[in-house]
């Protein structure tokens, strides 16, 4: 038995699930229980968009990462949180700045060892004739700039880091 | 008529042309770059031919020996790119090949942009102040003094093509420096040039903008306008025709006043003929664009004209088939643009694969795109994937069957930008149609639905599922990547 | 107007009677079987129900009890399956639940094919001849008889509903016994039921159709006729409209008997009123069918009516809102049925997985399906997978259109009808508009065009390079089926 | 070096290609020189549809058994045999009749040891609400009945073997 704390734009749904390898499952929301259908068990879990719960089809995309959800009626934001595994939440300060899309570096404005503010532009990532300002994430201390001008960076390659 | 058209585009304008040349029974060329290839255009053209970079299809020298090499007798530029180069056509002139669209003297006049505000003024015709020149990039202090004289806010502008790149509104003269230096990286990057004008901001206001047609005889005919004022990083993200913000009586001033600017700098083949439109319904002539517009969709759903082929058939010498008079517009039309953008990270450009793409169907629902399931939204160019264009015979006919099309439209892969397209058709001033171009900066608080409990109680079973099978499935040697309780501040997902 | 409407049907026609009730703001529950979970009618319904077998579409006891379970207050029957029960209809009324569609004594009268001819012949509307009576199984004796009486050839037709199942052309006696065999295996798995009738065989002919829109008011109006004359196992795989084989004066003609037949049987809601024209232009009335048609999108593509809102309107009592010279008829239309057949195996149905589903676009192409990438074909129903409808100014610009419209569309993953309907488009005899529904048989040999050496040798390039790639990709341990010499007589193969 | 002959609506080419791994490969036809792209090269070959051939785009479905080709035009017949392989065409008397598409055995016309002719009707196949006939290849002894009235089959099961 799977027990989890789904949070959708801030409300909070205890859910208890069973197996989920069929096409259908048994799912328990805030105790009210609920038939839940995947029509396409066999595609492969990423493809998976649309599930029919109680009789109500719902279409649904969601990021890679599950943190936000799109239904028929616009976005929603998603958390969900193990209860069986009771991890504590990781110290939020990972200092690694991330390429949010892939690009071009048109410019770098900060050197290792510079002190930084939260929100201050650290580098400029050029795609799709866009100008982005990639941003420290907290007050601190450059600690290192992995990339240079010029260089393609991939989604998510790591540009800088600060603590 | 012309036998073999190069089409010096790519994406959707580049299909949508194919699409009308194969209904003319006229051969197409396509180009491409490296990263463009799963494109529609390339797939469905005749014959297709490799650019060597990215940046060549706005290269005129480029896409000209291509044009020779193959043979062709007609060039199609889209927008963009080379649609307003001037020294291209003149290049195609004197190769002997016909390119699709006005003479090079039309276009320079109307890309000057100040010249053409002026021309306009001393015909009569209402402008939006500005300033008297525009400033180089070591200018800046002449620009500020242009921009204090106008009085904030104030609009920076390029001098040069359309499409709302390196627009920015100003505030006040503290926000001028930062605002000048961004406009002009992005300039310089979408046209190559860093010449920016200043304008005073109307605010709030509604863009709206006349469609043209005329021949090489002389006559002319308008289809009707079109607003685009829900705007997003200057970009038209939903346009409707007719305008809502014009009476009756407006409307017919505002027609009459595109049909004589439109004489006044002699426009040929197509043009839109654009406005701003206070609030109090007063327009001011704002520039023209002398090329096929995205938005013209909207013109050819209401008309049931087809532009591309009148463009064609008009630079091949032939005149107008349709009087002013012939021409039928009822119903109401609404467009909106589907872009390859993060709407939960601040509208960045999401390029990538798509896995699944499900177009919507059914009655006057129109889609151009050029992506399909397993195409790449390629990094280099404009996010811009797919149009969706509704017809109805009312607006609040037009508006539902828009969104019930949005609804059906499934894209999977990469981003996009549809949750916010969906929002703004379920937002109650865009339903009243009452809305001006801060329109997504006063979006209402989430539309609250009878449903809204049971809607989110299964999406929350949904989502569990989800995550279960996924995490399931997922691979058990990088446990910390699933297995963490708060699953979104993990720090292996960024 | 109602709140929330059942959907007693599947495929496509679900879909589309979604789409409009979505647009009205109706709640929908769609039924499915297991089999066709994966239709998109099951995905954009705001509820589904499984049902419990393959045969429960046509289950009134069913339907109506899910109906009922789910508090519907209407139910949209589509076509074929429960649209012309005259006994579901009165059990609607019974449970208080609107059937939207004619009441159950104008589906009766209509239903008795015979009597209508008759009723329709005592108003001096010319008809076909035809057998007094229908016959049972047991007599067939008496069936010959007719025929022998009528004259040869003559078509045996189903006493029950249209879309030409069991319809089966004789030509002459020594054929009648294994036709009429057949006839009824086929009657009986489609609609239950093997009684037969005889109606002299007109030949070659055209099939004609206008469409009826009627208030409950007494009010009617006609949205043209249409001609559906290129047949396939008697079902219309291309229709257009209008209708080519009728001059002005015939048509005006037709148009008039049709209003004054619908007036005749009462008709309510939509019907279509079907003829048969002989190639001097003489038309004889055949039948009526009091429900929505497959090629409903012709009319609604030339007119810009919804149709499936006008019956949900009609039904729920409120009167016609157009006049007959509200209607505006302009260009040509032309709908092709996409059906999973397999070209190169006698049309053999082809049910499965579809891999990519590539749906035209651009400008007045209209797609109608129940399929997208990844979707099923199911086993149990018709093959009918995607409806084209596309509209011009003009017959030549609508052929070209559907033509490059068809060749956009890519459906891999099962094999369709696609290349017979290709084929079809450059057909002279068709591009021409001549032809009569013999069409198929006489389809001119291959079209050669310019090009042809040149595409033929890239084909074969195309062709050796798949070939060799997917010999390597294979798995080498069933060397057998691809490393034999004569690849297309292998027996792995079958 | 493949070296086949391919057979396009009764047309002969004589074939010459090396690896086709890549997204480009060099292929000779009846002499001819040409470059042949493979847009998706990563793709399954299942899935594989088009092909540019010296600049010309070509979308092409072709069945499982690569019997036929549909391009723009239309379909078109194709048979391939490889120069190299040099089999002997196998003997055209294969006996198995099996099932063209899946479907409901719904009638059952001859018995084993029964003697049949050539496209005499053997089983009714009922499809998509179609009756079927399934009719002997040649004239023969029926051997053996692989199936019973009221029986599911798939496509290929082998309904009757005569010879």
């Amino acid at each position: 038995m799977t027990r989890l704390l789904v949070t959708l734009d801030g409300l909070a749904y205890e859910v208890e699930l069973g197996a989920v390898g069929g096409d259908t499952c048994q799912v328990t929301v805030n105790g009210e229980a609920l038939t839940v259908t995947v029509p396409h068990p066999e595609a492969t879990v990423i493809d998976m968009e649309w599930l029919i719960v109680n009789g109500w089809p719902y279409e649904i995309g969601f990021d890679a990462g599950l943190q936000w959800l799109k239904a028929y009626d616009g976005l929603h934001t998603v958390e969900i949180q193990d209860l069986n595994q009771r991890v504590a939440r990781p110290r939020s300060g990972d200092g690694r700045v991330k390429a949010p899309i892939p690009g071009l570096i048109s410019r770098v404005l900060v050197a290792p060892g510079e002190s930084v503010t939260a929100g201050q532009p650290l580098i400029i990532l050029e795609a799709m004739k866009m100008e982005n300002e990639i941003r420290a994430p907290f007050d601190g201390v450059v600690q290192a700039i992995g990339v240079t001008v010029g260089q393609t960076v991939l989604r998510n390659t790591v540009l800088a880091e600060v603590n | 008529m012309f036998t073999k058209l190069l089409i010096a585009n790519r994406g959707e304008i580049a299909v949508r042309i194919i699409r009308t040349c194969r209904e003319m029974g006229i051969h197409t060329v396509a180009v491409y770059e490296a990263s463009d290839r799963s494109s529609l255009h390339v797939r469905l053209a005749d014959e297709c031919v490799a650019l060597p970079g990215p940046q060549s299809y706005m290269e005129p020298e480029t896409i000209l020996a291509i044009a020779q090499q193959y043979g062709v007798d007609a060039i199609h530029p889209g927008y963009g790119y080379l649609a307003e180069d001037a020294g291209f056509i003149r290049a195609c002139d004197a190769a002997g090949i016909a390119f699709i669209g006005p003479p090079a003297e039309v276009v320079e006049t109307l890309r000057d942009k100040i010249g053409a505000l002026e021309k306009a003024r001393a015909a009569g015709i209402p402008t939006v102040v500005h300033s008297p020149r525009s400033f180089a990039e070591d200018e800046f202090d002449a620009l500020r003094e242009a921009a204090a004289e106008i009085g904030y806010p104030v609009v920076l502008k390029s001098c040069r093509g359309g499409r709302g790149r390196g627009e920015r509104v100003v505030a006040d003269a503290l926000h001028l420096a930062e605002a000048v230096r961004r406009a002009q990286v992005e300039t310089q990057a979408v046209y190559g040039n860093k010449q920016l004008y200043v304008e005073r901001a109307i605010l709030p206001a509604h863009q709206v903008g006349v469609q043209i047609v005329a021949d090489r005889q002389g006559n002319l005919i308008h289809l009707g306008e079109r607003e685009g004022s829900v705007v997003q990083s200057n970009q038209k993200i939903i346009e409707e025709e007719p305008a809502l913000c014009l009476t009756p009586q407006r409307r017919e001033e505002l027609l009459a006043t595109a049909m004589r600017l439109a004489q006044l700098f002699k426009v040929e083949n197509l043009a839109t003929v654009e406005f701003l439109v206070d609030d109090a319904g007063r327009f001011y002539f704002s520039e023209i664009k002398s090329r096929i517009q995205i938005a013209h969709t909207l013109a050819e759903i209401v008309s049931r004209i087809d532009l591309v082929r009148e463009q064609i058939r008009l630079e091949a010498g032939e005149p107008l088939a349709y009087r002013q008079e012939d021409v039928v517009r009822r119903g109401h039309a609404i467009m909106c643009r589907v872009q390859a953008e993060d709407p939960l990270n601040r509208y960045l450009p999401t390029p990538g694969r798509l896995r699944q793409v499900r177009l919507p169907g059914g009655a006057e629902v129109r889609v151009d795109t050029y992506v399909y399931s397993g195409a790449d939204v390629p990094p280099h160019y404009d996010p811009l994937v797919a149009k969706v264009t509704v017809w109805a015979a009312d607006r609040p006919a037009a508006v539902t069957r828009m969104r019930r099309a949005l609804e059906d439209l499934g894209l999977t892969g990469t981003p996009t930008n549809l949750p916010l397209l969906v929002r703004v058709l379920r937002d109650p001033a865009f339903v009243a149609g009452r809305y001006s171009t801060d329109l997504l900066s006063r979006l209402s608080a989430e539309v609250t639905e009878p449903d809204y409990e049971r809607v989110r109680r299964d999406l929350a079973a949904a989502v569990a599922v989800l995550y279960t099978r996924r995490r399931e499935s997922f691979n058990p040697q990088s446990p910390d990547v699933w297995a963490t309780g708060w699953h979104r501040s993990s720090r292996q997902l960024g």
